[in-house]
């Protein structure tokens, strides 16, 4: 058994009088700042671009990289006519942990299909994200990797989602509020959808 | 009568048959496609392969005879893999259809496969493409692709219903199920075949892509449709309102009772269902406005308290033994009513397999109770008191009296008495002429018996409970000799009938559990009608 | 005596104005200087007219936002006690500014000199502990009167705290009294333009080192920021100002950036010279090495006023760089570290300035 | 703070000097600062010292046990991500091994190495989590901000195996949803030395600061005895001294194979639970980057020749039309978030059992047995279905020992499904720490707790 | 100590005590009558053979409808039973939870919940399950508290979760849920959605 | 808020939703997971402040916005409730994350199901838990919101807060 004693660090006399440990720590913290200072600074100018003054992603301006697997809004995948690839079997809203899938299937007329959604809700508001329902697809019809992430939304309603809105990323209602009415959109990619899968692929690393 | 061991269990069968049924009487599953108890042997999906000792090869279970001192082994590697082979063979030609299939989740082929089949596949070629959703009749849809032609369906029309509407066309993989030409399955049974389909190839029009099979929960009950009494199992879905409609009620299938309907159903009972979740009565109406239960069973017992005898009663044989009795006891015997179950309704449609010509379900049940049948009341009567003015209250319990006696019959006795109170499931125009409209279960919201023609005591089970504001009529009729103040020590169908079966002779030393799900021969022998 | 008043009056209100301002360019350095610390961006999204100026109008979105926000006074609480409070806490720390030279005496022809202090006392520094002093007023009187067991925790902290500190903070004030002779802070700044030997400032730093740290810790533990941050210890009692809302609550908040500009101000003062700047004398710079530069009355003034201004924010700056790295004290150890550590150094401090004093006295 | 009691309930007691005293109750919670997660704690104040404290959880109770024996075997796993939200991995991990052990299977080893990876790396955000609260509430924020930010560094580890930050839904009975993407040594590298460099700075900003070691030595103090009759595990315990560590103790997965250090204090004081934190975070780095050298490799190409890419879409057509022979042997191309799952990766990260593991997507949009074993283990009633039977399985959680007591009746959901959570145990004894300590120890004392509502509550 | 090893253990000290034994998947259970479960427990602790200074868990199982989940519709489809066959075949089948009855002779209807201990022992690094069953009128038990101060927390869970007595417990009180909340949400009968809440909603 | 249409007063409203917008005192509520994200919000990869919403306050009294961040048990319902009424006007709610929105997948006997059940919400950030991306969208949102209701003067009145006795 391969125990380690964590050794508690003597303190020295000098580092008992506070101020060598509060000189190391303000070392620290004034690196950060002169350095970030600097940076932002030079950036300002135009010179080492390359380097980031701070981590921060300046949402929506700037998106952080979505990783290629990263779960976020679904969608239904298309057949080449437009019309949904989902059948309706009913396995994700079978396997849908928080139950928030509902699809009501119909009888779609060729017959080598048989069967299609007539309506196929996701209601945001309650989906967990747990990504079961791409995994047991069976047509691959399902999918969440939009990227889209500005979902927040003024009312339970606005969260839910109709098979246009999952056919159709670029569709998006406008939010609603209780008596006000105003589109709100991104004002980085014009109202388009945010970070379409393309966009994904060329940012992730 | 030969001894045979069957994976290491002896058991001694009647000549002539088969290892499939030995094995089921020790209850070891083989598996099977175009094997049914009901139909002849076919043997020709040999998926029930086994291994019987001092024979070179496996044998089906379904077509080997048994033999003196036969060992037999229905388990093991070679007989898995003679399984797993027979299985691939099947699946070879399969379409990809579990999506829109409406059979996955109750299809053998899903069972088999996750059971013994588990082996990677292997094929590779172009599958062999045919007719998809063929309608063959009002109930019954054909795919082609997804038959595994073990003719069970074929076997049926033939040997069953012997209207011999299907046939096997082609040869080789080109092979396909198909009806003659110019024929419909449109025969009385037509739906059975789908039930006895072991793959997704008949499915139900009525059925389909109403809801997933695995979203059904099931409750063994009896048809009510005639007074047969066949035994099915309903399925419902409750918490997926946006499926199949909003209806509770999804399908019904039949379950085997030996005594009674063995493994079949009627497509009359099987579709005659409809009524639970359409147009029923939710509220109870009073005289003006909508009304509580309370204050209508107030105000109802105190009308029938002023009214003294001058009641009629007319019950139904649709009511179960249990709110027949009640009803006696209530009515007849407490109020000193009129009581009748007996009216002149139009015999229905008959056959001489499961189709009776009596439509109600309790009739035998209703004629115990001295309701019905010789020297009980005759509804008419009733009417016609009510109409010549002799009686105060007439109660209706679910009968249609405009349908019965004639639209102007029925609006005159409604005019003569004072109080006309109908306590049913659906809308009909008796309810829009009555003071008092009681909603009332329908026979899966409630527990109860039935007593089939054949003088079988058949419980029905409770699947889900009343609609709405529904309620059972045998609660109504606890609640209203509540308030007519001659209550009953009874507080659900268990203890009525432990009543009943006190009172009736002919129902005496039966219980529930007795009954069970198979239900029982009626005590004395007299009682079968 | 009109000339003065309107010239008090005049430099009473360009104090005010310019601290309160300063105070409120505090909380945006502040969210700015922490920012990059921690390597984020810091508020930077309020813009006026399209211009976002590196988010400084959020300050007077704070601002502004306050002054609509509902006072809640809780059910419990003493009205009046509890509207008074955040009043004590900002007017004490302002009228402290009274007694600061912020720069040296401006001449006008025509008209007196003004010394650029508001408030010319003679004892000074007296008066500005008694008004320190006084500050703990409004947070006693905050943590009682909000009837809340968080806060009336808050205020005794802070009232235990800045009690023992004042203690540490006015001994070793003591040393540079008498190092200076004085308790007028004019007259202070003015003695920490000598030079010794010829060359090094006479600042209080150099002076009196020890003294600095002393009043530096002690001072900070007065503003009652981090680590000295007990009486609102956010994480832990959420501190005396826990049932103030809307402006009440931006009153305290204001006061705590006022106190830490106080005690700049104060550090600046009575340790790095004040106005002065090294080898700077009211006629020009005479450099040691025997440069010569001659400068105006206007620029000497405003050379001692920019380096007044420079030193207190370079304290501000360095005090919230404090903030921002270390952790909180305990409450036992703060004590501790008062009467055992700073009160007997302050202490000693003070004898070992009164012996070295007499032993130079002697000598010199 | 908002229900602070009214001064009736303090009671007064009148001292020798005649002077009269009242013990403050102060009701710390459910909604304060430092009570990350909600729990109450009402403390009994002699001045600033506690004197009696009365812990009172269950704030965050949502029925997870309840919610475990509703839905299918995998349904469980979201609700596991949701107990120990700090490392959701372990929990994933030890909840799939303990219906493994029901169902008396065990996986590949590439996968349990791919298990202990994401193990480990959930345990340093875990650790990193708990280290940065501490130091939050003890007034250093920047600390605080620079562990988050290793933190993210981490959680992009995770996202970019899991698809997911936090809340992963990663292991799945009988395998993990996706392979290890094929590069993922070289941001783990990345990503540690961030961690390593923000480890460093927070220890100067701490551990060697007298202000933090003031604050953190001699509080919360715990002796070895008393921890393990509270029936407290993990690091806490080991500040104890006690060298209990499930990975060493009863090695699962792959631990016994890997070579890491388990570090114990000597005193069992808030000091030394920060000191082991910190340790263990290194020990981790050490051992996920011992599993990534010792891994077999991943992906086996299942037809070199015909092993093209064939979009999942086309596939499934292909399929519909019956038109096997088109892809047979390709692999298809599914949304990036099944990446790391088809059938090339499978035999690596997936048991072979097919009643338990869904088929890989190339079977499953490709043919029928695939498309059919899909819908078996999908469809409600069907599903994975253990036998008979009760087992214990523990893991070493982030707070101690995470043991999952799962009882099966052969249906396709569990019977019982119960936590053993570690920090429950340690909360019981919260009580027993705090008394006679001031009430600002009681932020350390918590703090080092690292006391989870989704796990402690359930 | 070996799994059986500590099975023999337990069983040769409490002849009477124990009801069965098992060793399931690697895991030693011994089922101990209610009586003799604290004596079993101080046993195991102190035993210098088994000293299990851990009690790791404590919990409490409903066996009300085990193995009578509600029969699926699926479960008759074309005229023959065929249950869903995804379930797994046991090499080594688990003798519960009818290991009760069947040396007491009783219906398992007869009793209902099970306490279930978890121990575990650092100086032998083994692990011993014992388990309780108790009927449904009389689910009361000795608490040990007494043993390990963790049982304290542990104990009111059950009694919270399942409504199981601990008798002699120090502050037996709800911990998890709310004084005013009435039943014990674990049982089987307490349906899952049965809220009761402390405010009502909104209007 | 009584609404004119004069040109001052608009511009005043204006002002002060722009103020209001802009300086966000948060009271964070934070119960279960979904306070992992709402951290890292707040950390320097996303960095909250950058809308001036850095500043968490812990007393009800000072803050601005309710942050409701994670599950709420009916076991805490009352004490979010009594914040909620602690509050000073004008105030406003979040639901951060699908617990808090609609109770999410804990639809049992424990659990709120969804905070709107018991106090007004203004934004809704659905996820779960919701990425800081979606957060800082639910924040802006929140700022349209704000500033909107002022330059229309539409802030709904909320019902009298209830004497508290603390």
């Amino acid at each position: 058994m391969a125990t380690k004693v964590v050794r508690r660090p003597e303190l020295t006399f000098w580092e008992k009088l506070y101020l060598p440990q509060i000189y190391c720590g303000l070392k620290i913290t004034f690196r950060h700042f002169f350095k970030n200072l600097g940076l932002h600074i030079a950036h300002r100018l135009g010179r080492l671009k390359h380097l980031r003054a701070s981590i921060t992603y300046q949402y929506p301006e700037e998106l952080r990289p979505l990783m290629s697997r990263y779960r976020s809004r679904h969608r239904l995948t298309l057949r080449d006519d437009k019309t949904p690839r989902c059948v309706g079997c009913m396995l994700c809203e079978t396997v849908c942990p928080a139950k928030c899938i509902t699809i009501v299937p119909g009888e779609h007329p060729d017959p080598h299909v048989e069967k299609y959604p007539i309506r196929f809700d996701i209601d945001l508001g309650i989906c967990v994200y747990c990504g079961y329902c791409v995994e047991v697809c069976p047509e691959d019809a399902i999918r969440m990797d939009t990227g889209i992430l500005d979902l927040a939304a003024y009312s339970r309603e606005a969260m839910r989602l109709d098979i246009h809105e999952l056919m159709d990323p670029e569709l998006r209602k406008p939010v609603n509020d209780c008596s006000l009415t105003f589109p709100h959109t991104c004002k980085v990619h014009g109202g388009d959808m945010k970070g379409s899968w393309d966009g994904i692929a060329k940012t992730a690393d | 009568m030969p001894k045979l061991t069957i994976d290491g269990r002896e058991i001694e069968v009647a000549q002539g048959s088969t290892v499939i049924q030995a094995a089921e009487q020790l209850g070891i599953f083989v598996p099977r496609y175009c094997y049914h108890s009901g139909l002849s042997i076919a043997g020709n999906c040999r998926i029930c392969l086994i291994e019987v000792e001092k024979f070179p090869k496996l044998q089906i279970a379904c077509n080997t005879p048994v033999g003196e001192g036969m060992v037999v082994h229905t388990k093991g590697d070679n007989v898995e893999d003679g399984r797993r082979a027979v299985l691939e063979f099947l699946l070879a030609n399969h379409p990809l259809d579990c999506p829109v299939c409406d059979q996955s989740g109750e299809c053998d082929l899903q069972n088999f496969y996750l059971n013994f089949g588990l082996y990677d596949p292997r094929f590779r070629e172009h599958k062999v493409k045919k007719n998809k959703a063929v309608e063959l009749g009002p109930h019954v849809m054909l795919d082609q692709e997804r038959c595994i032609l073990c003719s069970r369906c074929v076997r049926f029309t033939d040997e069953i219903t012997k209207t011999g509407e299907f046939g096997i066309f082609n040869r080789g993989d080109k092979a396909e199920l198909g009806i003659y030409p110019d024929d419909v399955l449109d025969n009385a049974y037509s739906a059975n075949v789908v039930d006895i389909c072991p793959v997704g190839a008949l499915t139900e029009r009525d059925f389909r892509f109403k809801a997933r099979v695995w979203y059904l929960s099931s409750t063994p009950t009896v048809c009510n449709g005639c007074s047969k009494g066949c035994n099915i199992d309903m399925h419902y879905v409750l918490d997926r309102p946006h499926l199949n409609d909003g209806a509770r009620m999804v399908r019904v299938k039949p379950r085997y009772n030996a005594n009674v309907n063995e493994w079949w159903l009627c497509d009359e009972g099987r579709y005659g269902l409809g009524w639970i979740d359409k147009d029923r009565l939710t509220s109870v109406r009073g005289p003006s406005a909508d009304a509580t239960w309370d204050d209508a069973l107030s105000s109802i017992s105190i009308a029938l308290k002023q009214s003294g005898a001058r009641i009629g009663v007319i019950a139904s044989a649709q009511l179960t033994n249990e709110e027949l009795f009640l009803v006696r006891q209530v009515f007849g015997k407490g109020l000193g009513a009129q009581v009748s179950a007996a009216v002149p309704e139009q015999p229905g449609t008959s056959d001489d397999f499961l189709i009776k010509a009596d439509k109600n379900p309790n009739t035998a049940g209703a004629t115990l109770m001295g309701l019905a049948g010789d020297g009980a009341s005759d509804a008419s009567q009733i009417v016609d008191d009510a109409c010549a003015g002799k009686l105060d209250a007439l109660w209706v319990f679910g009968h249609d009296l405009a349908a019965l006696f004639g639209e102007e019959k029925a609006r005159q006795a409604a005019d003569k008495v004072s109080l006309l109170v109908y306590s049913g499931t659906n809308e009909n125009p008796t309810a829009a002429l009555a003071h008092w409209v009681l909603p009332s279960a329908a026979y899966v919201e409630k527990d109860g018996t039935f007593v089939s023609c054949d003088g079988h005591v058949q419980r029905i089970g409770f699947a889900f409970a009343p609609l709405a504001d529904s309620r059972e009529d045998w609660r109504l009729l606890l609640q209203l000799a509540e308030k007519l103040e001659q209550p009953f020590e009874l507080r659900a169908p268990q203890d009525i009938f432990k009543a009943l079966t006190e009172a009736e002779a002919a129902f005496a030393g039966l219980t529930y559990a007795t009954i069970g799900t198979h239900g029982v021969g009626l005590a004395t022998e007299a009682a079968a009608p | 005596m009109t000339e003065l008043l309107i010239t008090k009056v005049i430099l009473a209100g360009f104090v005010v104005f310019a601290v309160l301002n300063l105070a409120g360019l505090h909380t945006w350095v502040e969210r700015k200087q922490s920012a990059l610390i921690q390597d984020r961006i810091g508020a930077n999204r309020a813009s006026i007219f399209g211009f976002r100026l590196f988010g400084i109008f959020h300050g007077i979105a704070d601002a502004l936002k306050m002054f609509t926000k509902e006072d809640v006074i809780p059910a419990g609480a003493n009205k009046t006690l509890h509207t008074v409070a955040p009043f004590f806490s900002v007017l004490f720390s302002l009228v402290v500014f009274a007694a600061i030279p912020f720069g040296p005496t401006l001449l006008i022809p025509g008209l007196e000199p003004i010394h650029l202090q508001v408030a010319k006392i003679d004892a000074a520094v007296l008066y500005i502990f008694a008004m320190l002093s006084l500050g703990v007023y409004g947070v006693i009187i905050a943590g009682f009167a909000s009837r809340n067991n968080y806060a009336l925790m808050g205020g005794l902290r802070a009232t235990a705290q800045m009690i023992s500190y004042e203690v540490a903070l006015g001994i070793a004030i003591i040393g540079v009294i008498m190092v200076y002779g004085t308790m007028d802070l004019g007259e202070i700044v003015d003695r920490q333009g000598h030079l010794i030997g010829g060359w090094l400032p006479m600042w209080g730093i150099v002076t009196q080192p020890i003294a600095f740290i002393v009043f530096t810790t002690a001072a900070l533990a007065e503003t009652k920021r981090a680590p000295f941050d007990l009486p609102e210890g956010e994480s832990e009692i959420i501190g005396y100002f826990v049932e103030y809302s809307g402006m009440k609550f931006g009153m305290f908040f204001l006061a705590d950036f006022l106190e830490t500009i106080v005690v700049a101000t104060l550090a600046t003062t009575l340790f790095f010279g004040g106005w002065q700047i090294p080898y700077m004398a009211a006629d020009g710079f005479h450099f040691p090495w025997g440069w010569d530069i001659p400068i105006d009355n206007w620029l000497y003034v405003l050379l001692g006023f920019l380096s007044f201004s420079a030193k207190t924010l370079a304290f501000c700056f360095v005090f919230m760089q404090i903030r921002w790295t270390l952790p909180r004290f305990r409450y036992d150890q703060l004590m501790d570290l008062g009467w055992k550590g700073l009160f007997p150094i302050a202490v000693v401090n003070v004898v070992v300035t009164a012996i070295i004093m007499t032993v130079m006295g002697k000598v010199g | 703070m908002e229900t602070t009691p009214k001064p009736e309930t303090m009671t007064a007691e009148v001292h020798a000097s005649g002077l009269e005293t009242r013990d403050m109750l102060l009701n710390i919670g459910p909604a304060h600062p430092a009570m990350h997660g909600i729990i109450r704690i009402v403390a009994k104040l002699d001045g600033e010292q506690i004197e009696e404290a009365d812990v009172e959880i269950g704030y965050l109770h949502r029925g997870f046990e309840k919610m475990a024996e509703q839905v299918d075997y995998n349904g469980v796993m979201p609700y596991t991500d949701r107990l120990n939200y700090v490392s959701p991995l372990i929990n994933n991990v030890g909840y799939c091994m303990a219906v493994e052990k029901m169902l008396g299977i065990t996986v590949p080893e590439r996968c349990q190495y791919v298990r202990v990876i994401v193990s480990e790396i959930s345990r340093i955000t875990d650790h990193l989590t708990c280290v940065g609260a501490t130091a939050m509430e003890l007034g250093a924020f920047t600390v605080f901000l620079y562990m988050i930010k290793a933190r993210e560094f981490l959680w992009e580890l995770v996202e970019k195996v899991t698809g997911a930050r936090l809340t992963v839904s990663y292991c799945r009975v009988g395998g993990v949803k996706g392979d290890l993407p094929d590069d993922f040594a070289e941001p783990c590298k990345k990503a540690f030395a961030e961690t390593r460099k923000v480890l460093e700075e927070s220890d100067q900003l701490l551990t060697r600061n007298r202000i933090f070691t003031d604050r953190m030595a001699g509080t919360g103090v715990i002796s070895a005895e008393d921890a393990i009759s509270y029936g407290i595990t993990g690091p806490f315990l080991r500040a104890t001294g006690a060298d209990f560590d499930v990975r060493k103790d009863s090695p699962y997965a792959v631990y016994d194979r890997l070579d890491f250090d388990v570090p114990v204090g000597t005193t069992g004081d808030n000091m030394d639970r920060y000191l082991v934190r910190m340790e263990e975070m290194q020990q981790s780095m050490k051992i996920v980057e011992q599993a990534l050298r010792d891994m077999p490799p991943g992906p086996v190409l299942v037809n070199p020749e015909t092993g093209r890419e064939i979009p999942a879409a086309e596939m499934v057509d292909l399929a519909k039309m019956g038109d096997i022979n088109a892809f047979s042997g390709g692999c298809a191309v599914a949304g990036p978030t099944l990446e790391g799952s088809g059938r090339a990766h499978q035999p690596s990260i997936a048991t072979d059992e097919k009643r338990v593991f869904l088929p890989a997507k190339e079977d499953a949009y490709g043919n029928i047995e695939g498309l059919m074993n899909q819908f078996k283990l999908v469809m409600f009633g069907h599903g994975i279905r253990p036998p008979n039977g009760e087992v214990y399985f523990p893991v070493e959680g982030a707070n101690g020992e995470l043991g999952f007591y799962v009882v099966s009746d052969g249906a396709a959901h569990a019977y019982r499904v119960r936590v053993r959570p570690p920090c429950f145990a340690i909360m019981s004894a919260l009580e027993h720490m705090l008394t006679g300590d001031m009430i600002a120890d009681m932020i350390p004392t918590f703090g080092s707790v690292n006391m989870i509502g989704g796990e402690l509550d359930r | 100590m070996n799994n059986s090893g500590m099975i023999e253990a337990v069983s040769a000290k409490f002849a009477d005590g124990v009801l069965a034994s098992h060793v399931f998947r690697g895991d030693a259970t011994v089922v101990v009558r209610r009586e003799s479960l604290f004596d079993v427990a101080r046993f195991v602790k102190d035993d210098p053979a088994l000293s299990m200074n851990f009690l790791m868990d404590l919990s409490a199982v409903d066996y009300s409808t085990f193995g009578k989940g509600p029969t699926p519709a699926f479960f008759a489809s074309s005229g023959v039973a065929v249950k869903p066959s995804t379930q797994i075949p046991d090499e080594d089948p688990w003798p519960g939870p009818g290991y009760v009855s069947e040396k007491r002779g009783a219906d398992p209807e007869e009793w209902r919940f099970t306490v279930v201990y978890h121990f575990y022992s650092t100086t032998h690094k083994h692990r011993l399950r014992l388990v309780v069953p108790l009927t449904e009128d009389d689910a009361e038990v000795d608490t040990v508290t007494s043993l390990w101060a963790g049982a304290n927390w542990l104990e009111r869970e059950a009694w919270d979760m399942f409504g199981i007595v601990f008798r002699g417990h120090p502050d037996p009180r709800r911990i998890l849920l709310y004084a005013e909340f009435e039943g014990h949400p674990l049982r089987k009968d307490y349906p899952v959605n049965k809220r009761q809440p402390l405010i009502g909603p909104l209007n | 808020m009584a609404h004119e249409n004069s040109f001052l007063t608009s511009k005043l409203n204006d002002a002060i939703g722009w103020a209001r917008k802009y300086s966000i005192f948060q009271y964070p509520f934070v119960t279960a997971c979904c306070g992992m994200e709402y951290m890292a919000a707040a950390c320097s990869h996303y960095d909250v402040d950058r809308f001036g919403a850095g500043l968490p306050r812990f007393s009800p009294r000072q803050a601005d916005v309710l942050f409701v961040v994670g599950t709420i048990s009916h076991k805490i319902a009352p004490v979010l409730r009594t914040i909620y009424d602690q509050m000073a006007e004008p105030k406003w709610v979040v639901a951060f994350g699908v617990c808090t929105c609609t109770g999410g997948f804990f639809d049992n006997y424990a659990t709120v199901m969804g905070i709107d059940t018991i106090l007004p919400v203004d934004t809704y950030i659905p996820g779960c838990p919701p990425r800081p991306e979606m957060v800082l969208d639910g924040l802006m949102k929140l700022q349209d919101k704000i500033q909107l209701q002022h330059s229309t003067g539409q802030h709904p009145t909320r019902d009298p807060r209830p004497d508290f006795d603390v």
